[in-house]
């Protein structure tokens, strides 16, 4: 408690420096970084540690050189609650303007991590012309296609992450490589009523029945389910060999405990927000053993990608004292270096030179190479981590994250619960 | 102080004119006019003063419109006696229309916006016509579920954007209008409604919260004049509903969200409910203080929260109706 | 001519009946008593004429034309009002707005405001000529007090006040002189008089026969919800079910 | 036995009660008359406390500030600062003006309530009060609220009765009762005082069943005590008879 | 069969989070909006006793339903005790305290889905072709324990009446000598225990997380509305409702209508019955 107490004490300093001192320009300039992320998330405060992970790096080897002269970074990080249930938009988006009128940020990394948002936001940006990176939350294929249909609006907001449509591309090449070595035919599909997830759950519906899958039914749990016994039943009575979940609530680890509760003969897979954090294994008593997960981006799990990966899971460990907790770790940290890569070759602060480096940027980063498409600033995915931007999926094999996909850097096998062994 | 008592004495003028206001001296003007000037003057000075903290020209709006929610519930409460709870089915009903109008149909921004609040103000007086036979808090919680409801519709059967919302609605011109027209509407809606609620149709609507039974026995159709009531109320909240979803260029589900129905009362209860001024006084005190606390983070909820309780205990009557109290009334002690 | 007939009216509560066919006719201009103990379905029949609450059986007729089921306000608009037992004031308004309510309606617009006043008169003084009549000093301060300062004596007279505001045709008094005293009941008096005299009909429930023998001209008594005796006062009063139901030993 | 001496109550600016003396002797029967707002409920807010519960919830809202002076003393004790209930358990017991029966409650309930801080006497007490209100027997299991008046005034008396009180106030107990329920209750005041020795205080307007049962009386009038004397010499007094007998 | 056996689960989990909110508001008239903060703050001190001070399930659970109990009588003590009686700021007071323990526990480290309480009884049956495990059946049997509780306190306990009295007029119960202060203290304290107790039993089938505060409080009014404010049966038959209709939607029409077909079974009961199932006001108040 006393450290909460001195907290809370450093903070009211904090805050009397920052009201009384608002005029005090540092003699030198920085290159502000504003934040608005949910940070009470672990969307939020994973994307926070790797922008001060990334930064920290980067203003140690003396900062970010532009035009020859050299300018350290500075993050500025708000709260803008926006995954909170009966918070308004409106709140993150005045986060998201007092980064840029008060706190005077030169661009924009992370959130805000709510799609919608996230894409109300897109609008403030081109108005203030703001560079802004998405790096976590926002999976919504509307967030690329909006940029596409009205480029010269939109054109500064890119997104550093996956989205729904690549999601579920790799999920189909992971569910093929199952279906070929266990005789898989059936799948139970199980959403949460949120657009990313609906969109997800339609979309693997469509592809996986175009390849000779049969889906037997897919059920919209609506957010904060807390018995899923119905469903579970359903899918044992369909005889479904695997159970595709699309989620991002908490409540998904009942789902898990009640899956291996009841020994579905289902292999539970998909996209768990709660189950990517390392403590999902005590919180569910070790229940999710065998639960596939996509982390969407690789490098939020150990692994051996790129040569970087290791080298971020480690410092990120150090400084942090554990592992990369989940989604948007990896890529707010490669954001910082994208932007960073971006302004040197671009020489100024400027925001369509910064816009058009971006566009041009290409990096061998955590996760793969770095590009963006240049029409819709999404960057760009591959399954060769040479090629371009690549997913980690992973299993949960005795409490640990075993990464198995993509195949070529894959450092487990799959495997099925015993219960499941035909 | 044994055999001693305080005793609170209304200042001369109030005695004398009692409501009516016979005014003979400039000095007298004043004492009736400096607090209506001013909160005028105060208001329409804001954003010039502010020139210099752009931000806080932003937070003006959020202001704005808190305020306006703010009035629509004071006077649905204190002066119809009904409880709304559903202040965030007003801004929401109100968002979304302006959505439809502006972004769908591409209806000019400043048709829209009214167009918006009077649409969005009959459709939520037909919503609200089966529970106006409702009493107290069961009518409260009816309002409560609307935007909930609403919310889950439009989540389920994924209409007009679904969780994503509709965005790309136009922007205001430039800042001054924005700031301007926001300032001018919580202005005229608030000077309106005073005036409204001393009006004989006003008076009507006073009396059915006093006692509708004798207003049914004096011949009025309660039902009719609640739904005016309710007209209005939702008007001004759909009014700044459109308002906001211009604002942001953006409408959404969480136009509809809990914040917009539990804030504004909350800046009722603060500032004194039964005055309209009262939730304009509460929301200038609310909002600010929560941008203040930004900074807090997450924990910024709890002091909010604290503070609120000890606004709530300290003064449970309401700042305003306190500030009232003492401008036209002092204290001395006199001997029993 | 009556101008108030009821047939067979019933009503009950849960399995209780709190009136079982009550039949009786009211003519125009008198005034009409209803006595009978607690409980006797005084009140909720004067609840069930006026609309206020909905009957199980039974018909009421207002000039020939059938009200039963109609809202209150729209029985209100006919002509026929009523004030209440516990008094229902708008607490919040000063005494003369009180009757602005009832002068708003449609019926004491199209009326015009009180004998004669403009027809689109200043409410507000035709508010307060009504209070003035009904004894409420002009020049003192007492009709420009919140009604929520008001003492009983005051609020009774204003409960009526509110009714003559309407401009009625036929009045229901609950109990309208319990809580007075006997001086006040006294310059009530001539008020109910007068309003006879211009034709008003009135029926008055009432526990005081004393003073409520002073005005009636016709008397019903009702016991558990059935009417035991109707006629002149006298006649009633010596009835026997009435003597042994309601009276006890209270020699009046 | 119980004493106000010299009480007085301000609502704001508004004096309405003055200086008010009043004494009951233990077993007897006080009479309280007076006019509307003359100030008889106040007097017996202020016995019972509950003035201090209104005064709290005044200052609360904003409303009025209310001032009592005086003293109120129970058997040579200053009870003026206690809490109604605390005086309940001393034994002072108020029967409240419109009887505020629990509505939601079968009259059983409402006495098993009323014996809460009686309940070594509750069987007796509850035999008691079903033998001086017969009527209450036929509807025990029946909800308060649908009885009628002259039904709830008994059961609200049973139910004071049953926190067996030294002190019992009733509060304008025959308002709104028809003749029949008047004498009903006027005898059960007679009977709980020879019974039970039983002190009752009773604020009436309506004076003219109760004059003739009581011990000593007391007119009050715009807050002031102007009369005061036993049964008879209130009788034979000419404003008496003018103001409440119509003579 | 299973819709009969997961209905009655679902419904009964959902009274048994419901009744503290109802009993509170039944016997103080003051709707407590902190009770959804309560039942998480219980779960997570539960979480704390046992994980960082090691103690031993027992005697944290103890520990941290004294400690809601405890909080839940503060509250009244410190705030309530001052705005008492005037509806709205009682609301507001109570969400605002509700809003601050809930965002305080996020703030002060719950978040993510990382916390968990054992289950009480591991396992799981077959019941006529259904499986079921046993820590849901464990919470059917506390929530009927918790009913026959009740029922046997408010009906026959000298407390119970007192309350009984307070909830309908408090003045007058005042003058009957029950301290309405220590009445709603009580209410208070047997409102937050229930919270916590049913916290304790339904945390352990998921994690501990804050929204739940916020679900919970939804549920809870939802249901005591439906219910007839004050009257906690009305409360238990119409968590059977909504329990038994979020079943059926669940397996007739889809999932993502569950929460649109509870709130339209709310909006519809009440324009059916306008002061709830088991609210008598309407009927009371009829006889003007």
């Amino acid at each position: 408690m006393g450290k909460k107490i001195r907290n809370l004490l450093k903070l009211i300093f904090l805050s009397l420096l920052i009201m009384g001192g608002k005029n005090i320009y540092a003699a030198e300039k920085t290159i502000i970084i504003g934040a608005p992320l949910p940070t009470a998330f672990l969307y939020g405060w994973d994307a926070e540690r790797g922008i001060k992970l990334a930064v920290e790096e980067i203003n140690a080897g003396g900062g970010v050189n532009v035009g020859g002269k050299k300018l350290p970074l500075k993050v500025e990080v708000i709260d803008t609650r926006d995954l909170e249930p009966g918070v308004p938009v409106s709140e993150a988006l005045l986060a998201v303007e007092k980064l840029i009128l008060e706190k005077k940020v030169d661009f924009l990394i992370g959130g805000p991590a709510r799609s919608e948002a996230a894409l109300a936001a897109m609008d403030i940006l081109s108005r203030y012309k703001k560079v802004s990176i998405i790096t976590t939350g926002v999976l919504t294929p509307a967030f690329h296609k909006k940029i596409e249909e009205n480029y010269d609006k939109y054109k500064y907001s890119f997104r550093i992450t996956s989205h729904v449509g690549v999601m579920a591309n790799d999920f189909i090449v992971l569910m093929e490589e199952l279906k070929k070595k266990h005789n898989l035919a059936k799948v139970y599909i199980m959403v949460q009523d949120v657009e990313h997830a609906r969109k997800g759950g339609e979309y693997m519906k469509k592809l996986l029945t175009e390849k000779g899958w049969q889906v037997v039914d897919m059920k919209i749990y609506p957010t904060g389910a807390s018995d899923f016994s119905v469903g579970l039943n359903e899918v044992t009575k369909a005889g479904a060999d695997i159970l595709f979940i699309w989620m991002d609530m908490p409540e998904s680890a009942i789902l898990l405990q009640q899956w291996s509760n009841l020994k579905v003969k289902a292999l539970p897979l998909g996209f768990l927000n709660a189950a990517e954090q390392p403590g999902f294994w005590k919180a569910t008593n070790g229940k999710c053993e065998y639960l596939i997960v996509n982390l969407v981006n690789g490098g939020n799990a150990p692994a051996n990608i790129t040569p970087w990966t290791m080298k971020f899971a480690e410092a990120y460990k150090k400084k942090y004292g554990l592992e990369p907790e989940g989604y948007g770790t990896s890529s707010s940290y490669m954001a910082v270096y994208a932007l960073k890569d971006a302004i040197e070759r671009a020489g100024t602060l400027d925001a369509d030179a910064v816009i058009k480096a971006l566009e041009e940027i290409n990096l061998m980063g955590v996760y793969g190479k770095i590009r963006f498409d240049k029409k819709n600033h999404q960057v760009i995915p591959s399954l060769d981590p040479n090629e371009g931007a690549v997913t980690s999926i992973i299993q949960w094999q005795k409490g640990k994250r075993v990464h198995i996909f993509p195949f070529k850097t894959a450092e487990g096998s799959i495997l099925l619960p015993p219960w499941m062994k035909k | 102080m044994q055999n001693k008592r305080r005793e609170r004495i209304d200042r001369g003028i109030k005695v004398r004119t009692d409501g009516l206001y016979a005014i003979s001296s400039f000095k007298e003007i004043m004492y009736l006019v400096f607090p209506r000037l001013l909160l005028i003057g105060g208001f329409l000075l804001l954003p010039i003063v502010l020139e210099l903290a752009p931000y806080w020209k932003r937070v003006i709006n959020i202001l704005c419109v808190y305020a306006i929610i703010a009035i629509s519930f004071d006077f649905l409460a204190n002066f119809v006696g009904l409880v709304c709870l559903g202040g965030g089915l007003f801004v929401g009903v109100g968002g979304y229309f302006s959505a439809i109008l502006n972004s769908y149909l591409k209806i000019p921004i400043f048709f829209s916006i009214p167009l918006s609040a009077l649409l969005g103000g009959i459709f939520c007086t037909l919503l609200f016509l089966p529970c106006l036979k409702l009493r107290g808090v069961y009518f409260a919680i009816v309002t409560l579920m609307y935007p909930l409801l609403f919310t889950r519709i439009i989540e389920a059967l994924n209409i007009l954007g679904g969780t994503n919302g509709i965005t790309g609605l136009d922007s205001f011109p430039n800042q001054h209008i924005e700031n301007y027209l926001i300032i001018l509407i919580l202005l005229i809606i608030l000077f309106g409604l005073r005036r409204l609620v001393n009006e004989d149709i006003g008076l009507v609507m006073r009396a059915v919260k006093d006692n509708d039974q004798s207003v049914k026995a004096s011949g009025i159709n309660v039902t009719y004049i609640k739904s005016i009531a309710v007209f209005i109320a939702s008007f001004i909240g759909c009014l700044s509903g459109a308002y906001l979803a211009h604002l942001y260029m953006w409408a959404g589900l969480s136009l509809f969200s809990l914040d917009f129905s539990i804030l504004p009362i909350a800046a009722v209860t603060v500032g004194g409910g039964g005055s309209i001024v009262g939730a304009v006084v509460g929301s200038l005190i609310l909002v600010p203080l929560s941008e203040f606390l930004r900074f807090f983070g997450t924990f910024r909820i709890v002091i909010y929260s604290l503070i609120l309780v000890l606004f709530l205990v300290l003064k449970s009557e309401g700042i305003m109706i306190y500030l009232t109290r003492k401008y036209h009334q002092f204290e001395r002690w006199v001997d029993v | 001519m009556s101008i108030l007939v009821v047939e067979n009216l019933t009503k009950s509560f849960g399995g209780l009946k709190a009136l079982n066919a009550v039949s009786f006719e009211v003519k125009e201009g008198e005034v009409f008593g209803i006595i009978g103990p607690n409980g006797s379905g005084k009140t909720t029949l004067i609840n069930c004429i006026t609309g206020f609450l909905k009957v199980n059986s039974g018909k009421v007729f207002y000039r020939g034309k059938d009200i039963t089921g109609l809202p209150p306000h729209k029985i209100a608009l006919m002509g026929i009002t009523r004030t209440f037992q516990i008094m229902r004031p708008y607490y919040s308004l000063p005494a003369f707005k009180n009757l602005i309510v009832p002068l708003w309606s449609k019926r004491a617009t199209k009326l015009g405001g009180w004998r004669g006043g403009g027809k689109h008169g200043d409410r507000d003084t035709v508010a307060v000529d009504i209070l003035e009549e009904i004894g409420f000093e002009r020049d003192s301060k007492v009709p420009y007090k919140p009604a929520s300062v008001l003492p009983t004596g005051y609020l009774k007279r204003l409960e009526l006040a509110r009714c003559l505001a309407l401009r009625p045709d036929v009045i229901f008094c609950d109990e309208i002189f319990s809580g007075l005293s006997v001086s006040e009941i006294a310059g009530l008096l001539p008020l109910i008089e007068k309003l006879k005299i211009e034709g008003v009909t009135l029926i008055m429930v009432e526990h005081r026969l004393k003073e409520l023998f002073k005005v009636a001209d016709r008397v019903m008594a009702l016991q558990f919800g059935e009417k035991i005796a109707e006629g002149d006062y006298k006649d009633v009063i010596e009835h026997p079910k009435v003597k042994e139901a309601y009276l006890g030993s209270e020699e009046v | 036995m119980l004493e106000v001496t010299n009480l007085m109550v301000f609502y704001e600016n508004m004096l309405a009660i003055n200086n008010v003396t009043l004494t009951a002797k233990k077993g007897s029967i006080v009479g309280v008359f007076g006019s509307n707002s003359a100030g008889k409920s106040t007097l017996m807010y202020s016995i019972s406390g509950i003035i201090l519960d209104i005064k709290k919830k005044e200052a609360m809202k904003g409303g009025e500030r209310i001032t009592v002076f005086g003293k109120v003393i129970f058997d040579s004790k200053d009870i003026t600062n206690l809490l109604p209930h605390e005086r309940a358990k001393m034994g002072i017991v108020l029967c409240p003006e419109r009887r505020r029966i629990f509505p939601e409650s079968s009259v059983l309930e409402n006495l098993k309530i009323g014996a809460y801080l009686d309940k070594r006497n509750e069987k007796k007490n509850l035999e008691y009060v079903l033998n001086i209100f017969p009527r209450l027997k036929d509807h025990l299991n029946r909800q308060g609220g649908f009885l009628s008046g002259g039904e709830q005034q008994m059961l609200a008396i049973g139910r004071a009765l049953m926190a067996s009180p030294s002190v019992l106030l009733l509060d304008e107990p025959l308002l709104g009762l028809s003749p029949y329920y008047q004498k009903i209750v006027v005898d059960s005041i007679k009977d709980i005082k020879a019974t039970k020795n039983i002190t009752v205080i009773v604020a009436e307007q309506y004076a003219r069943p109760i004059i003739p049962v009581i011990d000593y009386g007391y007119i009050i009038e715009n807050g002031s005590s102007v009369l005061e004397g036993t049964s008879e010499s209130l009788l034979n007094n000419p404003d008496v008879k003018s103001a409440y007998f119509g003579v | 069969m299973q819709i009969f056996i997961y209905g009655l689960i679902n419904s009964i989990s959902l009274s048994l989070v419901a009744l503290g909110f109802t009993l509170v508001y039944s016997i103080s008239r003051i709707p407590n909006f902190a009770h959804g903060a309560l039942y998480v703050a219980t779960g997570y001190f539960a979480w704390i006793l046992m994980n960082l001070f090691h103690f031993n399930y027992f005697i944290s659970a103890i520990l941290s339903v004294f400690l809601s109990c405890f909080i839940g009588a503060m509250i009244y003590r410190l705030v309530l005790i001052k705005i008492r009686g005037m509806e709205i700021s009682e609301v507001i007071a109570t969400y605002a305290i509700g809003l601050a323990i809930i965002e305080g526990l996020r703030w002060g480290g719950l978040r993510g889905a990382t916390y968990t309480l054992p289950v009480i009884v591991p396992g799981s049956i077959e019941i006529f072709g259904v499986i079921v495990d046993y820590q849901r059946l464990f919470a059917v049997f506390v929530g009927l324990v918790i009913f026959l509780f009740f029922y046997i306190f408010i009906k026959f306990t000298k407390t119970g009446l007192a309350l009984k009295g307070i909830a309908q007029d408090e003045r007058a119960a005042m003058m009957l000598g029950i301290d309405s202060d220590k009445m709603a203290i009580v209410s208070f304290i047997l409102g937050s225990a229930i919270a916590g107790i049913s916290a304790l039993i339904i945390f352990p089938l998921g994690n501990i997380v804050v929204e739940a505060g916020y679900n919970v409080l939804v549920f809870s009014i939802a249901v005591s509305i439906i219910g007839g404010l004050g009257s906690w049966l009305g409360a238990v038959i119409a968590s059977f409702i909504i329990g038994y209709a979020q079943i059926l939607t669940e397996v007739f029409l889809s999932t993502h209508y569950q929460m649109v077909i509870a709130l339209l079974a709310i909006i519809i009961t009440l324009l059916i019955r306008p002061s709830g199932l088991f609210g008598k006001q309407k009927e009371l108040e009829e006889r003007v």
